[in-house]
């Protein structure tokens, strides 16, 4: 899985290449165009502002990893070799799990657009994200639905996810840890366990409507948030569910009769598409090819900003000509990145040792449908519970 | 082409089955037959003999088509049937044409009736007053089939099956009847009473057959002429009743040594054979 | 009481839907001794014939889908054409070596074709649910099962008392036997391919009703496959027993076992089911018995 | 005194549904003799057979080899005391040569395990050599020299039958058990089986069970004949006396030869 | 095949597999460029074939249970798994030096494929194929669902590079030569099980069962043989991926994984481990020079046209896989073979009868 996709260099610059991985064959498929339109986009912006500005040029090599963890690790040593990267932008799990161990050795930084998995969750990492982990995410939006509950009582909580696969499976790990740690706030309603693409869900969720759950978690397949609300539908009940990003709002307001879907949620550390951000404009205005601003374009679009501006910093520090991925990992440490920075895609963010993504009050977004229309849940961003590692 | 055109243009005088030359390799590259020639005329029986491996197995499918499954094919000469060009055909219109095979080991329908056996054997006949005359026909030859209908073939006995077999090649209407080995494994009963019957058909229907066998004295009894192939090649062919006198058959055919008695198994020596393995 | 009637009516629904999907592999193998591991693949790319059909070209959305099953019968004849075809008469172990190949080939192709995107799939058949006393049941898996059943008699008459359908159980006994007798394999093959791929894009159109479409429905393949097993592969009624056996089954296991093994249980269960049979009887239940003499 | 049979039948009863397979059948054979089987087709002979060599467990009655009580025992158990026996039909190893055949059929006279066969150390190469050349001498008594390394897929249906005549022999039988071995051959064939059986009997003094279809060869080389019908014996005695008995005449020769 | 005119004094000089001199210069040869190949292959290359290392050993088992004996094994990827479990347990947890967890690691896949194996003593064929897509599905439920302190559960684990003598295997090749010898090593065991009794015993049970058991072949013993050998394989390989890979997760061991096990196996030839080799080899190849063609029409016709071709490598590699099926039933390798005997025989076309 070699070669790249690459702008032609300018001279008399000091260049950097960025390796991607991407995945245009693999599960994620279907959100690359527009994914990849909000790295290009980023990309074409920095080089055109502050690139020029400093006199760097931010180069980027693509790769297709087609979301395979033994083609990630099979590639890596090529891409070093020929590369020379300063920084991996990952895209998934497969990233991982392949080069979490070996990045220190290699001394080239990650940064991960997805949220993190608790199975990530540890210290000296040279992978970070600017999400947290699924559950965290989750979590703040729990609290929020939480606070306003008419009674004051814990928010009962049911889950639907995959059997064997471990990133679904971690994402219920973490949302049980949640409600074991505030069990005034939280509490397990029940567990639905069901296959990626299941025949019918109703009947699993009618046993599971039976412990009076408040919201449904269906971080997992498109198609279980598709037999979840299709199930309740028959049910006649009206139960809302949370998504995440990989299995959003938007697709199923497209698939199903928005009425059926009013009321549930996407949650995710980002700032929503619908919303107005600098990010938008300026993918607006450097977009080009395939793809559109939707959420896996401003996820992409905030991991390349994220990168970008880790290349500002260690040009600064270390010098123009001297970047290097050590320079960039110290970079990444050495204090918070602003929103404004961000264009608005997400808080401040700053990272540490002690974890992979970043310090401080996490923090998310949802999205609701209200009134047919996919609008975002409250205006500034939703704090999460502090929570340990589970 | 179907079967009535074929009948309506008969080149009487020729015979029936012309095989010219014909070269058979599997695989592309392992040649069996070797410019074999034979002739099958209206109405009669032939049989051919040959020992193990000689090629007489293949010589049958090449002309029924059935060579193609096993990777095998008709690499030179030709096959004609009625004058009509025949070799490496799709086997279903060689069937059609009237060439239809009653292959070795009993290969009956094993998970099917007896009864279902018959009827694919009329698969072909869209007539249900001539299907049903058929069918009573061949009952009759065979009255021991009527106990059996509802039966699962697979577990008939050896003759049983022989004789299912027979019957439902018969079905199929053929003009020409290839049979291998058909009295292999029978007891000699049995042997007598298919051999018997296969006469009859030849009799009252005028059925033209190519009979492999072991059973050379059986055979060359009903046959009317006989053909014999080693290694792939024609080596005799004659008059069947010229045959039983000639002095090579009635010793290697026929087990029978000069002066018509016969020869025990008991006093058979071979004396170019070292016996290593023995001592 | 009322939560297990109704665990065994839905396990009954569900059940039906993966008897017809079993229905497709058995009569792919009865009448051609093909077994088709690539059967899941081949009801995507029936539903993708109905996505075409109705969403895509704007046609009715019966009309599309009954234009659809046509469709699909010409892949399977497509399917049979380029891959089975050359290879009959060849050991079992190379036909099912050749269906995985096929699973690879139109995974590919399906997403060389529609792309990877998971898309919407029509809603064939009528959405919600229905009361039934006190029951509650998914209206197009109701109307799925009753044309499960209607199918299934009607193919198990057509093996057991016609011309056709002897011919191509000669066919699935032996090739060469067939052959001699001038039975066309070929043709038989393509006849069970027609069908076989028709009976899985109405399978798609039950399971999707409505529903999310990408390459990954593919999967439901290998789970009617143990029910086809059970049932024994040479029968029709057989394969809709079995489903409804595993169906009820499965849903009586997450109704009661789930709870414990966290949804381990319903997902391993056919799979139990079907080997703790096959240990019994190795030709499922109503499967042809291999008959061994020597 | 009385000498121990080497291979005994006791009351064997096996059926099928309502098939009555064998209905009480004994049967013995003695050192260095021939003991033929014969009857009509689907009387129960090679149901006998498969109840000697084990591959049917009887429902009741006993198989006793030198005395010792074999009937619980799997097949690949007898083989190893050295029951061997051929099949009716074609039962080789298609896929294998000639020869490979026949090593295969030293299966159980040789010790190479498993990790000895993975490592191929000295021990087994050893086992490997010695048998190959026993191999040797075997496809030099069926004079199958030329076709040793031939598929035995491809061979014609008598070669097979050599072949898996050698593959028996192989075992070092202390019974061998055939069934129908010359259906299918030629004469001349046969007649050189026969020698083959004679030779292995004549220096060995091993007993042979035969079923044959083929009078001559059966009334020429056996010193009994057991005949059954419907899964019953019906008459045991010397060739002369069988091939006279009426009910034998009956059931299987049918009235006069020419 | 040899060529005319060669002749064996002995048994043993027929065993083996290297008759001539040439043969035995060109094994050398091979041999040697694969010692040399990293100091001339750049290190992608060396990554890639480092894994694939890996994927033949687990290929060569595939062999002897499917090639040999007949079994219908999809589920190949699952044995792997577990042995990658295994291993990378045993390492990270109880700190498990290389050449214990490596033994252990075969050990527990064998024993593992042992429990679904035991169907085939009554089960014959592709209804096999059934019980092995079993396993594939209950493995990751099964590490999921085990304390997640003996295999981390559906988390995964990290693996510490293999250290021989106190020095960590790190850079690409040393993982290359390391797996190299297990390659070798694994190819030698799968050549000496086929040529020897125990071999034939796994092909009579294939050929015919019921003659082998009545020949003196234990038959379920041997079905049980080949399942277990496939397997130690497969867990050997799963324990090197886990040394190479650095982590293992249920994620890394798909039926999709299993099916390109198969995959490989059809192009090389089910009948020898030379097949396996062959097969792994072209497969790999393939996959990467149309992937690494796909990247170079995805640069010059923009990175969208990737979604294109990137399933179009797939879906030639599926029609390769079947063109061979079709045309080569037995392999690329007899392929070879008729050319040769083709070229003996020439300018004749046929053998004599
Ligand atoms: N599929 C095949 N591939 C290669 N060679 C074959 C094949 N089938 C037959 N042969 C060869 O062709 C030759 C003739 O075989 P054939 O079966 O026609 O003999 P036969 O005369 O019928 O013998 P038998 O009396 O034993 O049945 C044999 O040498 C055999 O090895
Ligand atoms: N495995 C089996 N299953 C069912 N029935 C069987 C089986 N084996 C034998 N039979 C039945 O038992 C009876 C005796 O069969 P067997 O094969 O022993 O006869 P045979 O004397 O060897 O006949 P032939 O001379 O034709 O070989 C037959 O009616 C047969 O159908
Ligand atoms: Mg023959
Ligand atoms: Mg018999």
């Amino acid at each position: 899985a070699a070669l790249a996709i690459s702008a032609p260099p300018v001279a008399a610059q000091s260049t950097y290449t960025f390796s991607v991985s991407v995945d245009f064959t693999g599960p994620f498929a279907d959100i690359m165009p527009s994914w990849h339109a909000g790295q290009r986009a980023m990309f074409a912006y920095w080089n055109d502002t502050k690139g020029k500005e400093l006199g760097i040029k931010a180069d980027y090599k693509v790769y297709d990893m087609r979301y395979d963890a033994a083609l990630v690790a099979s590639s890596w040593p090529g891409i070093l070799a020929k590369d020379k990267p300063i920084m991996h932008l990952g895209m998934g799990t497969p990233d991982l799990v392949s080069l979490g161990k070996r990045l220190p050795r290699d001394e080239v930084p990650m940064i991960m657009p997805t949220a993190m998995v608790g199975l990530m969750w540890a210290p000296n990492g040279w992978h970070f994200s600017f999400r947290p982990t699924y559950s965290q995410e989750f979590a703040a939006l729990l609290a929020e639905l939480q606070k306003n509950l008419p009674q004051k009582r814990a928010l009962r909580i049911a889950t639907v996810s995959t059997q064997g696969k471990p990133g679904y499976e971690d994402q219920v790990n973490g949302v049980v840890h949640l409600a074991k740690t505030y069990p005034d706030r939280f509490a397990m309603a029940s567990f639905v366990w069901i296959e990626d693409n299941p025949v019918s869900a109703t009947d699993r969720i009618r046993t599971a409507l039976r412990d009076n759950p408040d919201v449904f978690i269906v971080g997992a397949t498109t198609a279980q948030a598709v037999s979840t609300l299709k199930a309740l539908k028959e049910l006649g009940r009206r139960v809302p569910i949370i998504t995440s990003s990989q299995n959003g709002l938007p697709f199923l307001v497209s698939v199903l009769d928005p009425a059926d879907v009013e009321g549930s949620y996407s949650v995710f550390a980002f700032a929503p598409s619908v919303e107005a951000t600098k990010a938008q404009e300026m993918f607006k205005k450097y977009h080009s090819g395939q793809g559109v601003w939707d959420l896996s374009a401003s996820q992409a679009a905030a991991q390349t900003l994220l990168a970008l501006r880790t290349l500002e910093r260690a040009a600064k520090t270390a010098g123009k000509d001297k970047v290097s991925g050590s320079a960039m990992y110290q970079a990444l440490l050495a204090g918070p990145v602003s929103s404004d920075d961000m264009l608005g895609l997400t808080p401040a963010i700053a990272f540490d040792k002690s974890r992979p993504f970043p310090i401080g009050q996490v923090q998310a977004k949802a999205i609701t449908v209200k009134n047919k229309q996919i609008v975002p849940v409250g205006a500034g961003w939703l704090p999460s519970p502090e929570l340990s590692k589970w | 082409m179907t079967a009535t055109d074929v009948v309506a243009t008969p080149a009487t005088g020729a015979p029936l089955l012309q095989l010219k030359n014909v070269e058979v390799a599997f695989n592309g590259v392992i040649q069996v037959l070797h410019s074999v020639n034979m002739e099958v005329p209206r109405g009669k029986i032939v049989v051919f003999l040959g020992g193990n491996g000689a090629g007489k197995t293949t010589t049958l499918k090449a002309i029924s088509s059935l060579l193609a499954i096993d990777d095998g094919a008709v690499t030179g000469g030709g096959i004609l049937f009625d004058g009509q060009e025949i070799a490496n055909r799709d086997p279903a219109q060689t069937v059609r044409a009237g060439i239809v095979q009653v292959l070795e080991g009993r290969k009956v329908f094993g998970h099917l009736t007896v009864e279902q056996n018959l009827r694919l054997g009329l698969h072909l006949c869209s007539d249900r007053a001539i299907a049903e005359r058929e069918r009573e026909r061949c009952l009759e030859l065979f009255p021991a089939l009527r106990g059996l209908l509802e039966r699962q073939a697979g577990y008939l006995s050896g003759g049983e099956m022989q004789m299912l077999l027979v019957s439902r090649a018969l079905l199929l209407q053929p003009r020409l009847l290839l049979l291998d080995e058909p009295s292999m494994g029978l007891a000699p009963l049995l042997v007598r009473q298919i051999f018997g019957a296969l006469a009859r058909i030849n009799r009252e229907r005028g059925l033209a057959m190519l009979l492999v066998e072991q059973n050379a004295r059986a055979a060359l009894e009903i046959a009317d002429h006989a053909y014999i192939i080693e290694n792939g090649r024609i080596v005799m062919h004659g008059a069947a009743a010229d045959m039983r006198n000639n002095e090579d058959i009635r010793e290697f055919y026929l087990g029978l040594s000069v002066g018509r008695e016969k020869k025990s198994f008991r006093d058979v020596k071979h004396y170019k054979r070292r016996k290593r393995w023995l001592g | 009481m009322n939560s297990f009637l109704q665990a065994l009516a839905s396990g009954t629904l569900t059940g039906l839907l993966y008897g017809l999907i079993a229905l497709s592999f058995v009569v792919i193998y009865r009448a051609a001794r093909i077994v088709n591991l690539a059967q899941g693949e081949v009801l995507m790319a029936g539903a993708f014939t109905i996505w075409m059909m109705t969403l895509a070209a704007g046609l009715p959305t019966l009309l599309g889908s009954g234009l659809a099953l046509l469709a699909a019968a010409l892949i399977g004849l497509v399917i049979e054409r380029l891959v089975f075809r050359p290879l009959i008469g060849r050991p079992t172990t190379t036909i099912v070596l050749a269906s995985v190949a096929l699973i690879i080939v139109l995974r590919g192709a399906s997403q060389m074709v529609f792309g990877p995107e998971t898309r919407p799939f029509p809603q064939v058949l009528p959405a919600g649910a229905f009361k039934l006393g006190p029951l509650h049941l998914n209206l197009a898996l109701t109307i799925g099962a009753v044309l499960t059943l209607v199918v299934t008699e009607a193919l198990h008459r057509f093996f057991m008392n016609t011309k056709a359908g002897l011919r191509l159980s000669a066919v699935a006994e032996d090739h060469m036997t067939a052959l001699s007798m001038g039975i066309s394999v070929r043709r038989s093959a393509a006849i069970a391919w027609a069908l076989g791929a028709s009976l899985s894009a109405l399978a798609a159109a039950i399971y999707l009703s409505g529903a999310a479409l990408d390459v990954s429905v593919a999967g439901i393949g290998l789970r009617a496959l143990p029910v086809a097993l059970l049932g024994g592969m040479e029968s029709v009624r057989g394969a809709t027993l079995a489903g409804v056996l595993v169906g009820v089954g499965e849903s009586l296991a997450s109704t009661y076992l789930d709870r414990h093994t966290s949804g381990a249980m319903s997902q391993v269960f056919p799979f139990l089911v079907m080997i703790a049979l096959m240990l019994i009887r190795p030709q499922g239940l109503f499967g042809w018995k291999v008959i061994e003499r020597v | 005194m009385t000498v121990e049979p080497a291979l005994e039948a006791v009351d064997l009863k096996v059926s099928f549904g309502a098939i009555k397979a064998l209905d009480g059948v004994s049967l013995r054979v003695d050192a260095g003799q021939i003991l033929s089987v014969i009857g009509p087709n689907g009387a129960g002979k090679s149901s006998l057979l498969n109840c000697l060599s084990g591959v049917y467990r009887p429902h009741s009655g006993r198989v006793l080899f030198h005395g010792r009580d074999i009937t619980a025992l799997a097949p690949h158990r007898r083989a190893a005391l050295g029951v061997a026996r051929t099949f009716q039909g074609i039962q080789s190893y298609a896929s294998m040569t000639v020869r490979q055949n026949i090593l295969a059929g030293f299966h159980c006279r040789m010790k190479t395990g498993l990790l000895d066969a993975l490592l191929y150390w000295p021990r087994a190469q050893r086992e490997e050599r010695e048998f190959s050349a026993r191999a040797e001498e075997i496809i030099e008594f069926l004079e199958l020299e030329e076709l040793r390394h031939t598929l035995v897929g491809e061979l014609g249906y008598g070669l097979r039958k050599r072949v898996d005549l050698g593959r028996a022999l192989a075992l070092g039988p202390s019974v061998l058990v055939l069934d129908e071995p010359m259906a299918g051959m030629s004469v001349e064939e046969k007649a050189d089986l026969a020698r083959f059986v004679l030779d292995i009997r004549a220096a060995h003094n091993t007993p042979v069970i035969l079923v044959e279809h083929d009078m001559e060869v059966v009334m020429d080389i056996s010193d009994q004949v057991l005949v059954m019908e419907w899964g019953r014996a019906i008459a045991l005695g010397a060739p002369a006396e069988v091939r006279i008995d009426a009910r034998v005449i009956n059931a299987y020769l049918g009235a006069e030869e020419p | 095949m040899l060529p005319s005119g060669v002749f064996f004094r002995d048994f043993a000089a027929e065993a083996a597999y290297l008759r001539t001199g040439p043969q035995r210069l060109a094994l050398a040869l091979f041999v040697l460029a694969l010692v040399l190949l990293p100091a001339l292959a750049g290190a992608y290359l060396v990554g890639v074939i480092t894994l694939m290392f890996v994927t033949m050993i687990a290929v060569l088992g595939l062999q002897i249970t499917v090639g040999m004996a007949g079994m219908i094994n999809i589920g190949q990827s699952a044995f792997v798994g577990i042995g990658a479990f295994v291993s990378a347990s045993l390492a990270s947890k109880l700190g498990w030096p290389f050449w214990l967890t490596l033994p252990a690691a075969a050990l527990a896949a064998g024993v593992s494929s042992l429990l679904f194996g035991l169907p085939a003593l009554r089960i014959k064929g592709f209804y096999l194929a059934l019980t092995t897509v079993a396993a594939q599905i209950v493995f990751p439920i099964g590490i999921a669902r085990l304390p997640s302190a003996w295999f981390g559960g559906s988390s995964g684990l990290a693996v510490e590079p293999v250290s021989i003598f106190g020095h960590a295997l790190l850079k690409q090749h040393e993982l290359y030569y390391f797996n190299l010898a297990f390659v070798l090593l694994f190819a030698l065991l799968a050549f000496n099980l086929k040529r020897t009794r125990v071999g034939r015993a796994l092909i009579a049970v294939r050929d015919n069962d019921i003659a082998a058991s009545v020949l003196g072949v234990n038959i379920g013993y041997y079905k049980l043989v080949a399942f277990f050998v496939g397997a130690v394989f497969a867990g050997v390989a799963g324990a090197l991926l886990g040394y190479v890979v650095s982590y293992v997760t249920t994620d890394h061991f798909t039926l999709w994984l299993s099916i390109w096990y198969i995959s490989m196996l059809i192009v090389g030839g089910m009948g020898s481990p030379l097949g396996a080799i062959f097969g792994t080899v072209v497969i790999t190849a393939l996959q990467e020079s149309l992937h690494a063609l796909g990247n170079a029409a995805a640069a010059r016709f923009g990175s969208d046209f990737g979604a294109f071709i990137f399933p179009a490598t797939n879906s030639v590699l599926g029609v390769l896989i079947i063109a061979i099926l079709v045309f080569q039933p037995h392999g690329l390798l007899t392929g070879w073979n008729t050319l040769k005997a083709a070229y003996r025989i020439w300018p004749y076309r046929h053998h004599g009868g």
